[in-house]
């Protein structure tokens, strides 16, 4: 049978994941400077203005004790191993790297890189608000992001004009909006690709050089509409939570007893790190960056709507749920987050409103897979409302 | 040493109580026998053992000393116990009596685990404990070994044999063992899951030993030492090399008997 | 001979009026919120205020009825949150679920009392969603959270102090809508002028510890400070705090000390007080080791000179000062208050770790320690948890260092039996390093 | 825990057309069942060392017992952790719907609540009259082990893992241990041994306090009645008494003619029936 070229693709994006070594080395010979960041509350926009290619440092699920002599051992499993790539030097062909402060386990994972892995000198924190749908927080952020551009001028030694910024939201936005239409193909009953397929490129594009990820998007996207046969997606699952990398977990979600596929992902390594747009032609481009990054679905770190304390994930989650009409939600946190635990404990009220049934898998370095299945086959067991 | 004189030095640890008999710095013999929360019986029957092993009658004993975490409960009129020693100074003092060029001491015992590094006479430098959830290590090896259906010398064996590398949880000991079963589930080789259990333990000790500057030469003490799979761990853990003598789990034992009960 | 403090009565009872006040209340406003945030924006509305703070509400609780906290805390787990969220927020919530509220005089009122509305900070990420789960369990009580940034050297940065001080300003307009009251300026900055006096002279009663013998131990400085915690805007809070000043600089001057035995001094960083347990107070008493400084207690609520050139430094703040400070506009006032909130050590160390080091190293060398303990807690996702760790490898070579494993309030998360190795390993290392240098 | 099985002596598989079996890998014990004609006919409990050599030694208990070959089941469910380790099994199905379909067989169609107190995680499942699961929760990581561990503690207080759950029935006063996790909770058990509190109470606030965080799981989703509890530790009279107790809830009594670890294994051998039949 003919390989498809949409395979070919997507091979190539899972490809990228596996050795990100490899690709960050081979950027790094073509010159191109690199900046490693951990926690995506981050103006990428301005780096790539500076020709600095922003690659998101990802982990590599090998359970280990020595970051436990740098960061307590109840700090999530995610900003263990995050450190635990510094301290092993995996990403020391890295020239810079950038954390805005969102919570605090993903500091630590940032200071243990600052203090303890060589990058004191190659580091930078951007101050981000915490409480950012208030007015003062949309100024702090604007002048937060200038005194990052000036250290970037700096840094790279080279002025960063507005006109490198306006380029660089607009290849971002395309990037955004591509990624959001190969996402759009899963809210048909017959999608042409699986969840595991788009989580895949998503991750992939967070570690890639935008320009090169856009034209490998485009390519794909439409090779999936046209040369893909289109099966029923039988279980459709909405997953929520965290930041998630292990492909291992969705790969089990599609390969349980019965038919399922992931329809959406809500979590930082997903959909919250696209499903946004900077406004284009602005004068004042900081402002624009502000106003964009406000926009996001906000991380569970940052989503006090100020005067009421609702949380406006929540509005949004249950929008995704009309759009892509899930059959169940799987919660996916890490074992120890903090800020997450506070999110699920008002969601499942909410998903038992509209009569979804939902599962909890507590993520940690390494996961234990046959206690997941277990746990995802009793989910789609109820789904299918299977009696004796 | 009081010369002709024979001492008794008992261990009185979570799991296990030992005792070991010593005269003009020679070790006449020793003996071991699970604590079972009776300490006292325990006490009395590795004691009587000993001196069984030795061909000593009890009236020819001068002193004795406990040391182990149960060592409070060890003193009353029935044995005339000269003193109590801390844990800690009673490793230190046997591992320089069994190695004079030792100045660490990493004790992996049944349920706590410590470090001590000494100065050449023994003086205890500094002490790190470990921290709750690394606790029960001792326990942990022994379960695995029932849930692998192999004796603890076997799981050691099999561990070394390991090829490929599969990892366990690290947090403590129960998502260990839970998620060693996982992999046993998921069909992963007997030999890769013992050796991802030895890497667990020779972890969680590593990460404990970062605390303390780890004084050359390095000895380790405790029932786990004799585990050749996680000693060949820990060594290329802590960078440092380091040796186990032939009487592991006794050094906290000898310890007491050679301090004559020093400390307090 | 120990010597007993004769202001003692009037501190409980005023905590204790505060708390009843908040319970009982018929009339006026009752607000909630975390200790950490400035309370005198709330004193504009009038002076029917009544306060309850957070973390110290729960951990005196903790103190006095333990039984009730546990529950509240398996109450909190049964209702949903999650087995590793703060301990703080769980008993809270605990209460809330359980409706029913227990204070520091014993007192356990059947009935939760609602809120009328919320006025907190963002600390760590728990801390907002903490009041955001009671806001949500109460049925949607109003709430305003400032996010204070924080981090070392904070009150200098002009970028910071502008951010803060713009959030309170729309605070105070979000006050007037919620409740319908005008706001006073006249009330809002003598209760400013309050606050910031009772904060200086904390600091300047902390800073007394530095004498040998120290006038005060732990065990009374944790006591003493809930008070100003719960409301130090109020006249009569000032007067509190300048009474027990005057009496501590008496002792100071006539050698005096309620734990006059101090042959070692302990700095001590950590919010649990598991020092304050049986076992372990038996140990350190029987050594004569006594806790003379603590990050918490001092910095919660008191402020210091603080970064003085780059360096940290205990040393207090001249409380004249305060009188002099120009308060003539509500900006001028807002502006002046987030500088001294922002200059707490608890806000500089929590973000930033070189800033928890500074402090860490100021406090041994200007309280002349013998021995530090740190106190991490298993709930607490900042509590410096990491700067302990750095804390360990700083000062293990310099005097002894030992560590708990503990939690603020869960009593379940707290390692007794290993607290209790570990402080008779403490006592024995600083009498060792004594008769080591002796010899 | 050695080989154990029986089998009901009235009833010969050569003579019934229908024979199913379930089963049951659980992360202690592997369990098998064989139905005959829907009626539970013979089963076999063996210790899970490597799952498939498990599973071999359990069909091989059964084989000793009634002469049944493998070729003879015509339709095998596995459940459990390690079901998919079971290569001759048509179908897999969770342990949850299979602890559904066993308890109702067993208490009949009034169960609404199910503890399944495993060995290495509590799950409480809610279900219909029907037998259709409603919802379950899942133990979290820090209440692992609670089942496994209590053989753990029995070696530490050197008492077989069958009679300490008398023992913790013998006394009332005790002290309270931490109940968030069994590491904790034997450490501090081991502490009141080192100040001299008898090893009675020991064994009762070992038992308090494991009953308390399994209650804090089950109070967490609900109890609807009737509760029922499976599973090994449903065995542990101290265990069930303060449960009982502490979620002030009464469970149904258990039913002798078969052992509360093996419904899960009854339930997959009904699946198995169902489909069966369904062919």
């Amino acid at each position: 049978m003919v390989k498809k070229e949409s395979d070919a693709i997507i091979e190539k994006f899972r490809s990228i994941i596996e050795n990100v070594t490899e690709y960050g080395k081979s950027l790094h010979e073509k010159g191109r400077v690199l900046a490693g960041y951990m926690c995506t509350h981050i103006p990428e926009e301005i780096l790539y203005a500076a020709g600095i290619v922003p690659i998101r440092i990802l982990t590599s699920h090998e359970s280990q004790a020595m970051t436990r002599s740098y960061i307590h051992e109840t700090y999530c499993s995610f900003s263990h191993d995050c450190a635990y790539q510094g301290l092993r030097r995996n990403y020391d062909y890295l020239d810079l790297i950038v954390t805005g402060s969102s919570c605090i386990h993903m500091g630590e994972a940032f200071n243990v890189w600052v203090r303890f892995a060589g990058f004191h000198e190659k580091s930078y924190l951007i101050q981000y608000p915490h409480i950012i749908h208030t007015k003062p927080a949309t100024g702090f952020m604007v002048e937060s992001f200038g005194q990052f551009k000036e250290f970037l001028q700096k840094f790279t030694g080279r002025p960063i004009s507005d006109e490198d910024i306006e380029e660089a939201i607009s290849i971002y936005n395309t990037n955004r909006r591509l990624l959001k239409r190969l996402w759009e193909f899963l809210r048909s009953d017959k999608p042409p690709l699986t969840g595991l397929e788009a989580a895949t490129v998503t991750l992939a594009s967070q570690v890639m050089d935008k320009q090169e990820c856009n034209g490998m998007l485009e390519q794909l996207i439409k090779k999936v509409g046209t040369e893909r046969a289109r099966e029923r997606s039988g279980v459709r699952l909405l997953l929520t939570g965290g930041s998630c990398d292990d492909l291992r977990i969705f790969e089990l979600i599609e390969n349980l007893a019965d038919r399922s596929t992931i329809i959406f992902i809500d979590s930082c390594t997903a959909a919250r790190y696209f499903w946004f747009e900077v406004p284009e032609g602005r004068s004042n481009k900081l402002e624009a960056l502000a106003e964009g990054y406000v926009g996001r679905i906000p991380c569970p770190a940052k989503d006090n709507v100020p005067g009421t304390g609702e949380k406006k994930r929540f509005r949004l989650i249950k929008q995704f749920i009309e759009d892509f009409r899930p059959h169940g939600v799987i919660f996916i946190y890490q074992r120890f987050c903090s800020p997450q635990p506070m999110d699920v404990v008002g969601l499942k009220p909410l998903l038992l409103r509209l009569g979804i049934p939902f599962v909890d898998l507590e993520l940690d370095t390494t996961i234990p897979i046959a206690q997941f299945r277990a746990q995802l086959d009793a989910l789609v067991e109820i789904i299918k409302k299977v009696v004796p | 040493m009081n010369n002709g004189k024979i001492v008794a030095g008992i261990d009185a640890g979570h799991l296990n109580t030992k005792a070991v008999l010593i005269k003009d710095g020679r070790i006449l013999s020793y003996a071991k026998a699970p604590t079972a929360c009776d300490v006292l019986a325990a006490t009395q029957n590795v004691l009587n053992e000993a001196l069984k092993n030795a061909g000593v009658s009890p009236d020819r004993l001068s002193g004795m000393y406990i040391t182990g975490v149960f060592r409070n409960m060890v003193e009353t009129r029935t044995l005339n116990v000269g003193g109590t020693v801390p844990e800690y100074i009673a490793d230190a003092k046997g591992a320089l009596f069994l190695d004079n060029k030792a100045r660490t001491v990493i004790d992996i015992g049944g349920n706590v685990h410590m470090a001590i590094s000494f100065d050449e006479s023994g003086n205890v430098l500094d002490v790190i404990e470990n921290d709750k959830c690394a606790e029960g290590l001792g326990i942990f090896y022994r379960n695995m070994a029932k849930v692998l259906g192999v004796t603890e010398e076997e799981l050691s064996e099999l561990a070394l044999r390991a090829t490929k590398r599969v990892s366990v949880a690290i947090q403590c000991r129960l998502s260990a063992e839970s998620e060693a079963i996982d992999l046993m589930c998921q069909g992963v080789e007997i030999e890769d899951i013992a050796d991802a259990i030895a890497r667990f333990i020779a972890d969680r000790v590593a990460a404990m030993c970062t605390y303390v500057a780890l004084r050359k030469k390095v000895v380790v003490a405790g029932g786990l030492a004799k585990s050749q799979a996680v000693i060949k761990h820990l060594q290329n853990m802590i960078k440092e090399e380091v040796s186990v003598g032939d009487l592991p789990e006794y050094v906290g034992a000898i310890g007491a008997a050679v301090s004559y009960g020093g400390a307090k | 001979m120990a010597y007993s403090l004769k202001v003692w009565g009037s501190f409980k009872n005023y905590q204790n009026t505060c708390y009843r006040n908040y319970l009982y209340a018929s009339k006026g406003l009752r607000v909630i919120g975390s200790t950490w945030s400035p309370l005198s924006p709330l004193k504009g509305l009038g002076n029917d205020i009544f306060l309850m703070g957070g973390e110290p509400h729960c951990a005196s609780k903790a103190g006095t009825l333990p039984e009730e906290a546990r529950e509240d805390i398996v109450g909190a787990e049964i209702g949903g949150l999650g087995f590793h969220s703060c301990s703080y927020l769980k008993l809270f919530i605990g209460e809330i679920l359980r409706d029913k509220v227990g204070i520091t005089d014993g007192t356990i009122k059947e009935g939760y009392p609602i809120p009328d509305l919320i006025w907190t900070t963002h600390l760590c990420s728990q801390h907002s969603k903490w009041y955001q789960e009671v806001s949500r369990r109460l049925g949607g009580i109003p709430m305003y959270a400032i996010d204070m940034v924080g981090g070392g050297a904070a009150e200098k940065d002009v970028k910071i102090v502008n951010y803060v001080s713009d959030q309170i300003e729309a605070g105070i307009d979000w006050l007037e809508r919620v409740t319908g009251r005008d706001f006073s300026d006249e009330l809002f900055v003598k209760a400013v002028r309050n606050e910031i006096k009772v904060l200086v002279l904390w600091g300047n009663i902390c800073a007394l510890n530095m004498h040998s013998p120290a006038p005060l131990d732990e065990r009374r400085l944790i006591a003493l400070f809930p008070p100003a915690i719960v409301d130090r805007t109020t006249d009569e809070s000032v007067k509190l705090y300048e009474s027990l000043l005057k009496e501590v600089q008496e002792m100071v001057k006539t050698g005096q000390s309620v734990t006059p035995d101090q042959r070692y001094r302990i700095v001590y960083f950590g919010i649990a007080h598991t020092y304050g347990h049986p076992e372990m107070a038996r140990i350190l008493r029987d050594a004569g080791a006594e806790i003379v400084a603590s990050v918490y207690t001092f910095g919660t609520c008191g402020n210091f000179r603080g970064i003085v050139n780059g360096k940290w430094t205990w040393e207090p703040i001249d409380p004249h000062w305060v009188d002099g400070l120009d308060l003539s506009t509500r900006r001028k006032a807002i502006m002046e208050l987030v500088k001294i909130v922002l200059g707490w050590p608890t806000w500089q160390g929590v973000r930033s770790y070189w800033a928890i080091e500074e402090m860490a190293k100021a406090m041994v060398r200007e309280y002349k320690a013998d021995g530090l303990l740190l106190a991490p807690s298993r709930g607490c996702e900042t509590d410096f948890r990491n700067g302990y760790i750095a804390l360990q490898r700083i000062f293990r070579k310099e005097i002894p260092t030992v560590e708990y494993d503990s939690d603020q309030v869960d009593v379940r998360k707290m390692d007794l039996p290993g607290a209790k190795r570990k402080t008779e390993l403490l006592v024995q290392l600083m009498e060792a390093r004594k008769k080591g240098n002796a010899r | 825990m050695s080989e154990l099985g029986s089998m009901n002596k009235q009833m010969d598989w050569k003579k019934a057309n229908v024979i199913v079996a379930g089963v049951d890998v659980g992360s202690v014990t592997t369990k098998v069942l064989i139905l005959v004609e829907g009626q539970v006919y013979a089963w076999s409990q063996v210790r899970t060392i490597a799952p498939k050599e498990s599973v071999f030694n359990a069909i091989n208990e059964v084989r000793y017992q009634t002469g049944l070959e493998l070729q003879n089941i015509q339709y095998v469910v596995a459940t459990g952790r390690g079901s998919t380790q079971v290569t001759f099994a048509q179908r897999t199905m969770s342990e949850i719907s299979c602890a559904v379909a066993g308890a109702l067989r067993i208490w009949g169609s009034s169960v609404r609540t199910i503890l399944d107190a495993g060995g290495d995680s509590c799950k409480v499942i809610h279900c219909t009259d029907k037998g259709r699961v409603t919802d379950f929760l899942w133990s979290d990581k820090c209440a692992t082990g609670i089942g496994r561990s209590m053989e753990t503690f029995a070696d530490l207080v050197k008492k077989e893992v069958t009679e300490i759950g008398d023992i913790a029935l013998q006394s009332d006063q005790f002290p309270k241990l931490s109940d968030f996790c069994v590491v904790y909770a034997q450490s501090e058990a081991l502490d009141l041994i080192r100040s001299k509190v008898p090893l009675k109470q020991v064994i009762a606030a070992y038992h308090y306090a494991m009953a308390k965080r399994i209650s804090t799981l089950v109070a967490r989703s609900g109890v609807k009645k009737d509760f029922v509890i499976i599973g090994g530790l449903a065995k542990n009279p101290g265990i069930i008494n303060w449960l009982e107790s502490i979620l002030k809830v009464s469970r149904l009594a258990p039913k002798p003619e078969v052992d509360p670890t093996l419904i899960a294994a009854l339930g997959a051998a009904l699946f198995a029936d169902a489909f069966y039949r369904r062919q």
